[in-house]
């Protein structure tokens, strides 16, 4: 099919429109409409993945029609292997948070499902689009849906969390447009046309100066959605007050774009800005303190669902930790760890969200003992927290070892603060499950709870089995990735990946390897 | 002579004027503006404008003072003109006119040499000013001269609708 | 069969024996469960037993089997690798883990979760033989986690004890760090071998003949150094030992499998299997030598005085631990190895017949309260007293030979020292003691308290039986070349082979020092028979009974002071500064305006209206010019005007 | 005294501007403030006259005969507006017109 | 010279004519014919009006699409050209959009009149020559034409104090700017000896930048169309003016007269005063910057939406300057492609407004539309795409606009003004996420147990047209920017 991609973009709209016209007052079949068109989502979905074609470097299922000649703005979307895990983790996270809405979202469902499917619209063109306009389009078409289900749907303080995150995440893009507009006339001073596409404007030469400016407009975009460390604050309290779905989905995929932009726009359309030492040794740095800043600040929550989205931050920053160390290994494990984590984190968010159901408080201190009253719960809670720990096995694991052996190739001192992650992550996440889930049920309210049902494992189980699987066998991702992630290092950093052969391969002198030659009097 | 009445005329209108807005009874600035509008009326006379010097008189003196008298003996001021006539920021608004006005004449000074005009094109015959006007106005500005009278026209019934208790 | 190919079945057995348990096992009845989990380590203890006969066969004494492949980041696979260290591990592993299972079957009759527990434990030996057959470091790393994974859940096991998951948790966690280092030193050894496959790395060793680091810190050194962090985690090592005693919150069968036989003698395994990369960094391996000393010497002075009887036994770990990394850092690899079999007898043994103690005093625990057991529980008593022979060194046991060996080589291999020799040949002598103190106060004298104490079911005597019969043998497999007849050397040919042996220095005066260390074995029992209910009270019995402070100090300098504080403190930061910045970005705007929230809160609040009006008012300039004066407005105009005409005669 | 010339017409219109100008800011009454905009536009008659007579073309006059016809237009909607506004609310000082504000 | 009115003067003068005519005729029909039966026939009438205006736009497009570029008449006093075409078609949507919102409206608050009709039409004449005009006093007359209609019709609720107040403040206002303006005018027509623009830019460009009297007039020309654009600081009329008004006066006023305005603080600064261009411009940044501050923060803290539409209206009139200050061809073509979705966003946004009000319901409190969301759904949405559309997000026509001026802002290396101007989308975000807020969010009762929405079929297919040109502008934006460049720069 020529025009595969737009199906899977497109889908979930279509299938928002015709939610659209069914009556509010049939609240059953808007949900079996709605869990419908998402499980439709993710099955149109499935043939992106059988039929990419992972030896081939370049993109796939590409489709290209003007749409704005006189600017330049075409529809062009296409995907690689980077956008192929994202996208398929978008459809199958989409499904997941609205199969999981069923019980949890009572009032207002229709609006509550059709700006879900909406949002998912924005998702994924973020991830197909080839062409910076339509990226921007797309980028901006996630916020509404988003600010309305926190808004709508979410917590106590949910209209401050909500324009919160509104405020922050478009000012950011704003400036991030202009960032795009000078890139965009550079290559017209150079080509005389105008294009947005992202093909054409990796052939500008720019002065490095104004690839800082276009580099740190582009950052501020990226890095609000990520969200790196000094831009984070609206992360907690989204997540915090979105509903169950709505911040399974923040978590699993909103958070992604960001990083999905740092790889696809900034590092290949300025090379030379991303590897300025000065820029790298920031954001570097930034991402360091993300992890151990965001894992300290886990440890101190009391409330449950907080502590989860500061662990976000955690692991966002390994995950742009891994991209600005623009090794091959980094850029896959980021992507890798993009994919875990939304996963992981997602299953967490799910978790809160079963028994923020059942007892309507997210207070760590509410709770206690649970193993004994939901044993299979407590289990699934177990995976998930072991997943997000990065517990061998388990896909945690591979994304960030992966992140952490990138790292380690240009700094090692990067590679051993950021490890420190590991260990926070481990205190805080075991500390959460002690709290809530062992021990006595000192709670009374506790007791006469529910254990998981037939739909609620029906959302854990393809979870933990992707969990595992990735964890066991990750080689597929590794190598849809290798490719596009190739093609980046050589454009980031040219020479790279011959240097790293060579040096696997070569013999390494001794005096290379050692400080000092041992004198020869000790020799045995 | 000209020179003389120049001033002359110039004293009365900004006399005029300076007097219409510091008189305390409505009635009274109505009287000292008459008295300002025949100043400038003069300074087109001086200028050979004889027909407008006639419009002046005629629309203005006749016309629109007539309106406002009419409107101040509608409204009854005597009240008002009981209370402080000047609003609290008066001071700030001379201070600002002074202000503008220094500057004016700063720039008009520093910028004297670039103060040129073309050079001026040889007056007209004083005869035929009104024959003149006249062909100018329905040739060149004819328009103007027809949107005017929809302008007009857009008046009369705007004053009308407005000041009509019910329409 | 071709026991060989199929390695890959060891792990799976416990593997399925775990899913079973954990997915099936709540509608599985207790006598099924009994079965299937011993019965899964069984098979693989003789798929192991065959494995290991089919290896001896083979010339090159290794076999490695790959299965899939995992990593691609360092290039990792999934795949095992059965050599002498190994098969040694496996046999360990599955046997003793074998013995322990039946164990658990009687002990854990009674107890809620029987299926989880089994599950779990099934889960650990699949984890363990994980780690020990694992062809690289990174999926010994899984291993690695895994059995700290499972080491949590079972400590935690009676999680409806505050103190049992705040001990699991603390294992966790102190074991993370351990794990921080061991990741850092893989990577390390990826970027310089550009492998971590063990037979890779050890051939890339080979091939590039590297110097060994004497005079200076290198790479190799950080590589090894971080490697022995992460080996102090899991091995309780001074400074990270401090969660194995807390362990002992967890069921006795798992304190004898995890805590003492198997697990813990993680750390020495991952080193002996370095011992290519250790031996070309003499410097760590004498950090090693002195941080096992170290340890060895100063568990078993905690261990003098603990009261409670899982307590000693713990310290008495700690301390064994110590023996076996003083043993590695001197290079006497087998004999760490042989030291490490060996303990894994006596010790598990120790631990089941300390929980049979336990069991049969229904849950007591302070040695304090009992006493005169001996006529009740016989059985219990005859084979922890080989037990307690073996470990203080007592001629012909298990224990007296490997012990012997380790002493033996840190007085005389060249890298041992005198005075690690005088450290060892204390801390033997303080085992010695502070064992058969806990034998006297246990087993002998009268009973200090009402309990009823009966003998446990043959479920739980049995492999008590089979391990005193190990206690007793494993040591025969290497007796020292002094005494023994030549065909009683297997195990340390088995392993010096793969080791590659290297017995430089100075000439052993063995008769010596195995008299001067069965002396200090007999020193020990006389102390104990003498003084042991005696309660000195002084500084240094208070400063011993509570593990000199060591807990306290970390708790004060780590847990509040560091991460508590830090993370209070970041907190705050989050909330006060940069949230702050930004708000105070906005603070113009609101300023300016009102804030929706402050908006919000005056009508929910109710406040006065004049309230609101003047701040409204007097907040807010941007509004404050629409005074709805028209000629405020006009003069607002006006000066506009000024403004231009004053720029323009600026200009 | 020098001869006149285009200046001193400009500085008169510029005064008078300025006086309406200040008019208009400073009376509450708001037929005097719509007398101080006679004024204002007045000054620009002068000046348009002024310049015609320099140019010696008609447009200035002109356009200055538009100015009065807006200027008696505006008047007279303003007073309009005016006498609407007193019969609503009573009053013709400026500074008392204010519901519409912040 | 020698014809008076020539067949292309009476070509170019038609659409003026028709809307004469037609304002006329129902200026004299509710004279004649008044009583309360014929409002059907004002009605259609002005509709017929406007179908002529646009049916003789068309004819002129046609001519001018066969690639003339300018038709002049009246010597050259005015000319249509793409330029004109543009901003008259704008005109013409508005007035349209604004004759069908009003019957409804009109007839809650009591005052259906004629005149009404009239005045809407004769506005837009004048609107006609501020779009065509080449000539001073075509201009000025135009001008004042529109603002004596606009006067009349914000003071058209003439039983209400903040109707009058409204149109007696804008008249102060109005008219003090038009003597500043007259007097700049007198100055241009001094310095050049005629009122042809192209003859003043002509004269212009011979003299120096520091020339004294050439800085008072353009001061005094810039302060009076500044102020007609409503930029601060000349503003402040704009928010008393658009609460007081009756709303759908507002809607007329915010649009028709803002892009009006703008028609003719184009042609003079592009076409009479580009030499000064040195000399205007920092005034015109400043005067920007300072509209986009006091707009947008202002705006941030009203709680009658009518204001705050007024608030960020003056933005809106930053952001558009700074199309002009960029004055590139990007810039240019930004604000007609600006205007034009402005248009079609703001009508939006205000006809919502005009449903809102109803029997005992004001409907224009930020309050007031709690719960919009949950009695008329479609109002609510409609209302939600304009505010997002003037707040300037994607997939809005909104978005285009402001792409346009960042576009020109980057081109010309403005780099500095385009980060502040972005940065106040965000502050625009808010106050208008208040309204979102209000209607979608917040589900006090208030709203469900009102009596329904005052919609009529005039305003449903306004709303559809706005709402479906809102969207569809910013999903597919090619015919708005291929009009406005072929408008503009062919």
């Amino acid at each position: 099919m020529d025009h595969l991609l737009s199906l899977v973009v497109f889908t979930p709209l279509v299938g928002m429109l015709l939610l659209l016209l069914i009556p509010g007052s049939n609240k059953q079949l808007i949900r079996y409409w709605a869990n419908f068109v998402g499980l439709l989502g993710f099955v149109v979905s499935l043939p992106l993945m059988t039929g990419f074609n992972k030896g081939q470097a370049g993109y796939q299922f590409y489709e290209h029609a003007d749409w704005i000649p006189s600017i330049g703005a075409t529809y062009t979307i296409g995907i690689d292997g980077i956008s192929l895990l994202l996208v398929l983790l978008t459809t199958f996270m989409g499904f997941i948070s609205i199969l999981c809405s069923w019980s949890a979202i009572q009032d207002r469902v229709k609006e509550y499902y059709a700006m879900f499917l909406l949002l998912q619209v924005g998702m994924l063109g973020v991830f197909v689009s080839l062409d910076f306009f339509l990226f921007y389009m797309f980028w901006e078409l996630v916020l509404i849906p988003m600010y309305f289900i926190i808004g709508i749907w979410g917590g106590e303080r949910k209209l401050y969390a909500a324009i919160k995150f509104f405020l922050y995440t478009a000012a950011g893009s704003v400036l991030m447009l202009l960032g795009i507009l000078l890139l965009y006339f550079q290559y017209r001073a150079q080509f005389g046309v105008y294009t947005f596409e992202i093909a054409k404007l990796m052939n500008t030469t720019m002065p490095l100066d104004i690839q800082r400016w276009v580099f740190w407009a582009l950052f501020l975009g990226f890095a609000v959605k990520v969200p790196m460390f000094p831009f984070h604050t609206w992360l907690p309290d989204a997540h915090t007050e979105a509903p169950t779905a709505g911040s399974v989905i923040l978590a699993g995929v909103l958070l992604k774009m960001g990083t999905y932009g740092f790889i696809r726009f900034s590092l290949p359309l300025l090379p030379k800005a991303s590897i300025d030492p000065f820029i790298v040794q920031v954001l570097a740095v930034l991402s360091i303190i993300g992890i151990i800043y965001g894992a300290m600040v886990s440890l101190m929550q009391k409330d449950w669902k907080k502590l989860v989205a500061y662990s976000s931050v955690s692991h966002l920053g390994f995950c742009t930790l891994g991209i600005f160390a623009m090794t091959p290994n980094g850029l896959t494990g980021s992507v890798i760890q993009q994919i875990n984590h939304g996963l992981s984190t997602g299953m967490l968010f799910l978790v809160v969200g079963v028994i923020y159901e059942r007892r309507h408080t997210r207070e760590i201190a509410e709770y206690g003992g649970l193993a004994k009253v939901m044993p299979n719960y407590a289990v699934v809670f177990a995976i998930a927290m072991l997943s997000s720990a990065g517990l061998p096995m388990l896909n945690g694991f591979i994304g960030e070892f992966t992140i952490l052996a990138g790292v380690f190739e240009i700094n090692k001192l990067w590679a051993g603060l950021a490890s420190s992650g590991v260990i926070l992550a481990a205190a805080y996440l075991l500390w959460l499950y002690q709290r809530t889930m062992l021990g006595k049920v000192t709670n009374p309210k506790n007791e006469g709870l529910k254990d998981l049902n037939l739909r609620e494992w029906a959302i854990f189980t393809p979870m933990i089995a992707l969990c595992f699987w990735i964890g066991l066998y990750p080689k597929p991702l590794f190598d849809v990735l290798e490719k596009p992630v190739a093609q980046i290092v050589e454009r980031v950093r040219p020479g790279y990946l011959q240097q790293q052969q060579q040096k696997l391969e070569a013999p390494i002198p001794a005096a290379a390897v050692l400080v000092e030659p041992r004198p020869a009097g000790h020799a045995q | 002579m000209d020179t003389l009445f120049f001033y002359s005329f110039a004293v009365l209108t900004l006399l005029g004027a300076v007097l219409t807005i510091t008189r305390k009874s409505a009635v009274h600035s109505a009287i000292w503006l008459i008295v300002s509008l025949m100043g400038v009326a003069g300074l087109f006379l001086l200028q050979h404008a004889e027909f407008l010097f006639a419009v002046q008189i005629v629309l203005y003196i006749g016309g629109i003072m007539v309106l406002f008298l009419f409107v101040i003996m509608l409204v009854n001021l005597e009240e008002a003109a009981r209370e402080a006539q000047f609003n609290k920021q008066w001071w700030l608004a001379l201070a600002c006119a002074l202000i503008i006005a220094g500057e004016v004449f700063f720039v008009i000074r520093r910028g004297s040499d670039a103060f040129q005009l073309p050079p001026s094109v040889a007056p007209a015959g004083q005869e035929g000013n009104v024959q003149m006007l006249a062909d100018a106005l329905f040739k060149n500005y004819l328009l103007p001269f027809e949107v005017a009278s929809i302008l007009l026209l857009v008046a009369i019934v705007g004053s009308v609708v407005m000041a009509k208790k019910r329409i | 069969m071709n026991f060989l190919d199929s390695i890959w079945l060891i792990p799976l057995f416990p593997l399925m024996g775990a899913l079973i348990m954990l997915l099936f096992g709540r509608r599985l009845p207790n006598s099924v469960v009994r079965f299937i989990c011993p019965g899964t380590i069984g098979f693989s203890f003789l798929l192991s037993v065959g494995a290991v006969i089919q290896l001896s066969s083979t010339a090159e004494k290794s076999h490695e089997f790959i299965q899939w492949f995992w990593m691609p980041a360092i290039k990792a696979d999934w795949g095992f690798l059965l050599d002498p260290l190994s098969s040694v591990m496996i046999l360990v592993v599955t046997g003793i883990g074998f013995l322990i299972h039946v164990y658990a079957t009687g002990y854990m009759a009674h107890e809620g979760g029987f299926y989880r527990f089994f599950g779990y434990l099934n889960l650990f030996v699949f984890f363990m033989l994980i780690l020990v057959l694992a062809n690289n470091y990174l999926l010994l790393f899984v291993g690695w986690e895994g059995v700290g994974l499972c080491s949590y859940l079972l400590i935690g096991f009676y999680f409806e004890k505050k103190s049992a998951s705040d001990a699991g948790m603390k294992a966790f966690i102190v074991n993370r760090i351990g794990d921080a280092a061991f990741i850092l030193g893989m990577l390390y050894m990826f970027g310089l071998t550009g492998s971590v496959r063990f037979t890779q790395v050890a051939a890339w060793f080979e091939s590039h003949h590297l110097p060994a680091e004497t005079a200076a810190w290198g790479m190799l050194s950080t590589i090894a150094l971080l490697f022995f962090i992460g080996a102090t985690g899991k091995s309780a090592q001074f400074p990270l030992y401090v969660w194995l005693p807390d362990a002992m919150e967890g069921p006795t069968p798992v304190s004898a499998l995890i805590h003492a036989a198997t697990m813990v003698t993680a750390g020495v395994y991952m080193v002996a299997r370095s011992h290519v990369l250790f031996e070309l960094t003499p410097m760590t391996s004498e950090i090693v030598a002195v941080v096992g000393g170290f340890t060895a010497i100063f568990a078993a002075s905690i261990g003098l005085v603990q009261n409670d009887i899982k307590r000693v036994l713990a310290y008495s770990t700690v301390s064994q631990l110590g023996f076996m990394f003083l043993a590695a850092g001197v290079g006497a690899y087998w004999v760490a190895v042989f030291h490490l079999v060996t303990h894994a007898f006596f010790k598990a043994l120790l631990f089941l017949g300390a929980g049979s103690v336990i069991h049969g005093m229904s849950g007591e625990q302070d040695m304090r309260h009992m006493g005169g057991l001996k006529k009740y529980m016989p059985t219990t008593h005859w084979t922890m007293f080989i037990a307690t022979l073996a470990i203080s060194g007592i001629p012909g046991l298990a224990g007296f030979f490997s012990k012997d060996e380790i002493l033996a080589q840190v007085y005389g291999s060249a890298h041992g020292s005198k005075a690690l020799y005088v450290v060892g040949i204390t801390t033997a002598l303080m085992t010695s003691f502070y064992m058969w103190r806990l034998m006297y106060m246990t087993f002998y004298g009268t009973a200090r308290s009402h309990v009823h104490a009966h003998e446990s079911p043959k479920s739980m005597t049995v492999p008590l039986q089979v391990l005193a019969v190990g206690s007793v043998l494993a040591g025969w497999l290497a007796v020292p070349k002094l005494f023994g007849p030549v065909g009683f050397h297997t195990f340390s040919d088995w392993l010096e082979h793969y080791f590659g042996a290297e017995h430089g220095g100075h000439d052993i005066p063995e008769l010596a020092l195995t008299s001067l260390s069965v002396l200090a074995a007999v020193l020990g029992i006389w102390i104990a028979s003498r003084i042991y209910l005696k309660v000195w009270d002084g500084p240094l019995y208070r400063a011993l009974l509570n593990k000199w402070y060591v807990d306290e100090i970390y708790n004060y300098l780590f847990v509040n002071g560091l991460v508590k504080g830090g993370a209070k403190w970041m907190f705050w930061v989050d909330r006060n500064v940069l949230d702050g910045g930004v708000n105070g970005a906005g603070w113009m705007t609101r300023t300016v305006s009102t804030l929706a929230m402050w908006w919000d809160t005056w009508i929910v609040d109710g406040l006065v209206r004049f309230t609101a009006f003047t701040v409204k008012v007097a907040g807010y300039p941007a509004r404050l010019i629409e005074t709805g004066q028209v000629q405020t407005y006009a003069l607002g105009f006006f000066i506009g005007v000024l403004a231009l005409l004053g720029y323009f005669m600026a200009r | 005294m020098a001869p006149i010339s285009i200046g001193h017409y400009l500085v008169v219109s510029t005064a008078l501007l300025l006086i309406g100008a200040l008019g208009v800011l400073t009376r509450r009454n708001i037929v005097i403030i719509l007398m101080s905009l006679e004024l204002i536009l007045n000054a620009a008659n002068i000046n348009l006259i002024a310049f015609s007579r320099y140019y010696g073309n008609m447009d200035g006059q002109i356009f200055a005969m538009f100015i009065i016809t807006v200027a008696v237009a505006e008047a007279a909607v303003g007073l309009g507006i005016l006498i609407a506004m007193f019969r609503n609310k009573g009053t013709v000082l400026a500074d008392e017109i204010n519901l519409l504000k912040w | 010279m020698t014809d008076l009115y020539t067949a292309t003067d009476h070509f170019v003068l038609l659409p003026a004519i028709m809307l004469a005519l037609f304002g006329c005729a129902l200026l004299l029909f509710e004279f004649v014919l008044g009583g309360r039966d014929t409002r059907n026939w004002l009605m259609s009438i002005a509709l017929a009006g406007l179908g002529a205006t646009g049916w003789s736009l068309w004819r002129q497009q046609v001519e001018i699409n066969k690639g003339i570029d300018t038709i002049n008449a009246f010597n050259g006093s005015v000319v249509v050209d793409g330029f004109s075409l543009l901003f008259n078609w704008i005109f013409l949507a508005c007035a349209f959009i604004v004759l069908l919102i009003s019957y409804r409206y009109l007839e809650i608050e009591g005052e259906h009149h004629g005149e009404y009709y009239g005045l809407v039409l004769l506005a837009q004449c004048g609107m006609f020559f501020l779009a065509t005009g080449m000539d001073l006093v075509t201009l000025f007359i135009g001008l004042e034409l529109m603002a004596l209609c606009f006067y009349i019709m914000v003071g058209f609720l003439r039983g209400q104090k903040r109707s009058n107040e409204a149109a007696l403040k804008y008249l102060l206002l109005g008219g003090f700017s038009s003597g500043f303006l007259a007097f700049g005018f007198s100055i241009l027509y001094g310095l050049s000896g005629s009122t042809n623009l192209h003859v003043i830019a002509e004269k212009i460009s011979g003299r120096s930048a520091t020339d004294p009297v050439l800085l008072l007039g353009i001061a005094t020309t810039m302060v009076g169309l500044l102020f007609k654009i409503s930029a601060a600081p000349f503003h402040m009329w704009a928010p008393d003016a658009y609460e007081g008004a009756p709303t759908s006066v507002t809607a007329y006023l915010s649009v028709g007269s803002k892009a009006a305005s703008f028609a003719i603080l184009l042609r003079i600064f592009l076409v009479a005063l580009p030499s000064a261009r040195e000399a205007w411009l920092p005034v015109i940044i400043v005067v920007a910057m300072l509209s986009l501050l006091i707009g947008n923060l202002a705006a941030i803290a009203q709680t009658n939406i009518k204001r705050l539409l007024a608030y960020s209206s003056i933005s809106h009139a930053g952001y558009m300057l700074l199309g002009l200050v960029a004055g590139n061809e990007t810039g240019i073509k930004g604000i007609a492609v600006y205007l034009v979705v402005y248009t079609f966003m703001n009508l939006g946004a205000l006809l919502v407004i005009v449903a809102m009000r109803r029997a005992d319901i004001i409907g224009e409190d930020v309050d007031e539309f709690a719960g919009l969301v949950h009695k008329h759904p479609v109002y609510a949405v409609f209302m939600l795409i304009f505010l997002l559309s003037l707040a300037g997000i994607p997939p809005t026509a909104g978005f285009l606009g402001k792409l346009y001026i960042f576009l020109a802002l980057i081109e010309t290396g403005h780099w500095g003004l385009a980060i502040i101007a972005s940065l106040f989308v965000a502050v625009a975000i808010y106050y208008y996420f208040r309204i979102v807020r209000s209607m979608f969010i917040r589900t006090e009762a208030s709203e469900t147990a009102a009596p329904p929405l005052a919609s009529s079929w005039g305003i449903r297919v306004a709303l559809g047209i706005t709402g479906a040109l809102t969207l569809l502008f910013g999903i597919f934006p090619e015919p708005v920017i291929r009009f406005a460049q072929e408008s503009l720069y062919r």
